[in-house]
């Protein structure tokens, strides 16, 4: 019995990271496969995300230069974190 | 004066044995490293603190109804409950509660119908453990807040660095083999649904490793966590050691060609061929890998930002605080204290020792056959521990070379051993949990 | 090597049918609508996604643990569940969930109670399905931050506006009469509960179309929610030509006076008026218009700020996104993939654009009767799709004349709206479903 | 059968389409009411709102304004000042 | 026609008693305290509202499924109903009711699958109740959100003060007396676990008084409620008066000495001393401390601030909105309206009478004969009701002396007193509960 | 049996008094001998609080002026405030 539990974890071992490279492998194919196929059919036109009625992201570069934006975001929050961690001491 | 004797005789100290004063010392020690010494606290404090409030003797909070009911009920009621679990004996509480976890799910509700109507109730880690951790439902929820974390931007960059994050699961299997060789030469006692779980240490993923064992091994989930989220906090330790023993000042000093930019549709895809791939190819992992596909999907589509944060703000901050204290309900002396805890704890380590010199190993041999330079530093990234393993690549780099940055490199192996963690999951669920 | 044989039979692409392909390819595409053409993404992101998971061949996911041993178990265990369930056959998985669904409460609990001892669990959807909509708490909590997100000011000013939100429901009963109609005459097959919940599609309003249909008809519950919410991010297509086609340019040029101020104390005794006038007129409704003024009231109130940012913050976002992937639950191939479907699509969009023609209409009527001027094109805000109906008004009236605003005054219908078709919702549970 | 089912139709058309209307008519009525009872016997002294415990809304039209705005921005420019000269110490 | 009879059969005109009226009536009048007055709105919105939506006639949102089929199934249901329930007649709805509840967990199941099939669910406001209240969960986690929120730092610089918060309890179980000797005289009617519960009111604690009725007194949980939180608001009213009669102008005019600083590391350390206390010496508080310490440590730590933030914020806020609706699932006619109920509310104005007397004489006591000085005004922080019961004292302090800020001195007894009445809680759940 | 029921309200109130007492005359107690302990054998370096992974709140005091912070705060959620209700639309 012993014997048979340790051939099932050999087993395990050797399906279960065959399996892992596998499927990583696959994933390593699809991902090339994908930027390849994004790439060359979909140039990148930094997304207009959306026809119209999306309310998504506003497009780049139309709202202030978003390193400034970026900037203002992080003070703020970081404005309101100290807040927040004062208030609760 | 009776009620005198019946406060005294329900006080802890009254009714206090040797394990449960032993697991309330584990859980000051798990609390005093998470909050003074920084080991992973947003998990050990609840841990800690569930560990600690499932070992006060006398209340219950860690208990089904019908485990309160063996430990106080009068003999009337006990001899019932025997009767209804079909046992002889009704002196002897562990008897009980094996013929109970060994009862159908019918003859364990009538025992539950039995001792509510006298007045027993669910312990209260019992309730939070049976909601968010027996469900499934608090891993699963976790793992779709970190994959709303999660930028893949680095892995798609440079997606050979999968194979590290790949080769870093060895230690996963590793250990199972370990496993089941301690049960064999009778040191341990484990079966191989109990192997794999403990495996799954090996992993360095909090979530993953408690799913693993909630479905395959739930008497070992408390170790198993405590050890897992341990070790992750352990990582700039047990790591570099390891690093520098295998790799040679030149290899530690080679600098990696930049990243290239990923589009923001590359980011949007991805998750979605990721989750194809589960669908296609290994529909075990579709629960974990596909909660993790949604998180970033959430994240990475732009469209959906309120979903996004709630996802990876006040939904995995409430999930994480029940997680922790239901984790903690599994750290009671009965089922904790035991050889096999000593053997997981010594198994844990030794799958991230061997996951972080697979990932270095792996990492040498591509830079030997590989065209553009590879860092082997960056193997030890694969076993996951995000981000603790990618900041320690880059720190054992930066001592070879100061002008080595090779955090973003390390973030490639670092997300696919996620990844890869949650591939082995699903195998040995498929494999051993069927 | 039988691992790889059971690795292999487990895997997706054996087990995938054609109808499961499908499925992966709509909830991709529903995908595709929510994020690159903004289609309603905080719902249809999820669905999308839900629907992805529930098709995913050999997981099981959307499956209760009976439903999962159907296709899975062994003979032994599926001749007992077909003994519990009260039929002969054991061969066809189609027949014991049929046998299932007519079951009682009492035989389902036995067959759950079988299975769950042989390892079979509910799936991961199917656990937030059940928790979400079949307990009708999500619809009801989402309904509860719509209240706390509207601002009924607009309908305070100009209350004769409800009489348009009045009107556009004539779109969800004359549906009702057209789904009967195709089933009078062979075409489909919807009982009456079933052309009630169709019909609600025209109420334009997501969560009421949930609650409803997952009362009154659960089977078609992801081809209504999937047809609501695409509908509603359609209405700037649907509804123009409708509104351009049913006015003179004259009409669409009225201009109209502007609206009073509304104190805040009005605005506190409304949702208080509503509720009052709900309890003693159409208890049935109180569910839905019940949570919807507690969450208005909250907002209004203005001494519950913590619990109202609750509301319409991280509850209703957490909230959306179980309510989300719990409507992809009913994507499942076996149930979607139905001719009923298509005649859910065509009577959907039938139900919308008689709404629309309906409060159009109206308005021309009350502007010809009426004292003050009344633009015809704020009629169409009746059927809610809250703000997006009344945003369509204010863009066709700013065509015909450059200085009209219609959008506070169409606000007020649109808010009628949603009142109006709750209140639709309230009567047809209380006819069909009592 | 047929019939009785496109007799339920017409039933539900119309009962449901009345009790619509006649609900939302009564609450024109009632809103009508409410507005002119609140208006006539409880003028608006622009809400103390609740005698004193009551940590209510600021009072309706003072703040929206540009001038307020302006002063907005400007404090929060003097945050992010704040926050980087805190930053180069 | 018939549709017309049904609807209006199933309005609520045509069901409503006086009972419910009244109900609703009372609803509003919370409404309005809470809204207009500032009584607790926190609370109070919810629980108003919940009042008046469990008294909608007809729409059954405070009844499980079996009271929904008492009231409206047809004969045939009836008698099988009353069949499983062992009784005979099935004329009256009261005697299933009572049937009903005195049935076991095993008789209970098999009459809600008996009803679930006929078509019967549980009411809106009964699913959160059972979740939120009856599971115990809810009051547990508003404890620790209260704990993420409680600054100890007075307490541990003056914990002398400690005696103040445990007199104040008088009130409470004075209260029980009361409450046994009104029955023992015929005038109401109490058991000795109604009578703990009313007595809790006098802790002044909101979560604490749900958490010991829902478990000692279910029917008497909305009238407790709706006690404590009430004269939570009025403690600017009562407490005045009692603090002056008991206090001479030269002891109000005290000036207490600065309080001590007190070290983060004195902050962390406490939540664990008291948890270990509570573990050795009284398992039946651990619950509602070990909540209390659990959240107390999350915010002291400072690792975790991630969780303090969602213990305080989202989540006590999330589970704030579905307690108060599920308190007022408990203000249904059938079980308020009852002369008990004048009883609770007389007995918890006394409470807080004598929990506030208590305070300040103990606190003259301690002046008298301690070596620093101590303004007796704030031993009626005492009672609780946090902070309200602290600027009470500081208040009148004010009134005799301007330059007397009480105000942290008076947080002290102010802590004290939730410690206090959730130790009372343990003490009255373990002898009475039992 | 009401005599009984009296009985069982006094002996509640004493033993309920009683532990009460006892349990926070037990709890001075700890608080007093924690607070010497920690002061005695732990002196207050004040906090380096967690050796280096830990991401502490900022140490006490060296922030600015409490009432400048107020108002700071009280503008920025102001701003975000309307910020989100902006988005929301
Ligand atoms: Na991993
Ligand atoms: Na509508
Ligand atoms: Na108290």
């Amino acid at each position: 019995m012993q014997g048979t539990l340790m051939d099932q974890g050999l087993e395990l071992m050797l399906f279960g990271m065959g399996t892992v490279l596998a499927f990583l492998s696959v994933l390593v194919l699809s991902i090339t496969l994908m930027s390849w196929i994004l790439a060359r059919y979909f140039p990148v036109v930094e997304m207009p995300q959306g026809s119209g009625a999306s309310p998504g992201r506003p497009p780049v570069g139309v709202l202030e230069s978003p390193a400034e934006d970026a900037r203002l975001i992080a003070v703020i929050s970081a404005a309101i974190h100290r807040h927040r961690s004062k208030k609760s001491q | 004066m009776g009620n005198f004797l019946n406060l005294w005789r329900d006080s802890g100290i009254a009714q206090m044995d040797m394990g449960q004063g032993i697991m309330i010392l584990i859980g000051l020690l798990l609390l005093y490293l998470a909050i003074r010494k920084g080991f992973e606290p947003l998990l050990l404090v609840p841990i800690g603190f569930g560990g600690i409030l499932a070992n006060i003797p006398g209340a219950g909070l860690a208990y089904s109804a019908v485990e309160n009911a063996a430990y106080g009920a009068d003999p009337a009621l006990l001899g019932e409950l025997a009767r209804i679990l079909g046992i002889e004996s009704t002196e002897n509480a562990k008897a009980l509660f094996a013929a109970y976890a060994a009862s159908g799910a019918q003859v364990k509700m009538l025992a539950s119908q039995l001792v509510n109507d006298a007045g027993f109730h669910d312990g209260m880690l019992y309730i939070f453990y049976s909601v968010s951790i027996a469900s499934g439902v608090a891993p699963l929820v976790i793992f779709m807040g970190v994959g709303a974390m999660t930028d893949f931007g680095p892995l798609l960059a440079n997606p050979k660095t999968l194979f590290l994050g790949a080769a870093a699961q060895f230690g996963i299997f590793a250990t199972v083999l370990g496993a089941v060789y301690l049960t064999s030469i009778g040191i341990m006692d484990f079966s191989i649904a109990d192997a794999a779980a403990i495996g799954i240490i090996g992993g360095a993923d909090g979530p993953t490793a408690i799913y693993v064992s909630s479905i395959l091994a739930p008497d070992l989930l408390g170790a198993i966590a405590v050890a897992a989220y341990s070790y992750m906090a352990l990582v700039p330790m047990i790591q570099p050691p390891i690093m520098r023993a295998l790799t040679t000042e030149a290899e530690r000093k080679i600098e990696m060609v930049q990243l290239r930019p990923v589009t923001t549709r590359e980011k949007i895809v991805f998750p979605m061929v990721l989750l194809l791939l589960v669908a296609f190819l290994l529909p075990s992992a579709a629960p974990l890998l596909g909660m993790f596909c949604f998180g970033n999907l959430l994240k990475e589509s732009g469209v959906v930002d309120r979903l996004s944060d709630a996802a990876q703000g006040s939904l995995i901050n409430i999930v994480t605080i029940f997680l922790g204290l239901s984790v903690g309900s599994k750290l009671v002396a009965a089922k904790f204290l035991d050889t096999n805890t000593l053997g997981i704890l010594g198994l844990g380590i030794i799958a991230f020792a061997i996951g972080t010199a697979s990932g270095v190993l792996l990492a040498k041999l591509m830079n030997k056959f590989g065209s553009t330079p590879l860092n082997p530093l960056i193997g030890s990234a694969g076993v996951s521990a995000v981000p603790m393993a990618a900041r320690v690549s880059n720190k054992v780099g930066l001592e070879a070379n100061p002008h080595n940055f090779l955090l973003m490199h390390a973030m490639g192996p670092n997300v696919a051993g996620v990844i890869g963690s949650a591939v082995a999951a699903g195998v040995m669920i498929s494999l051993v949990g069927g």
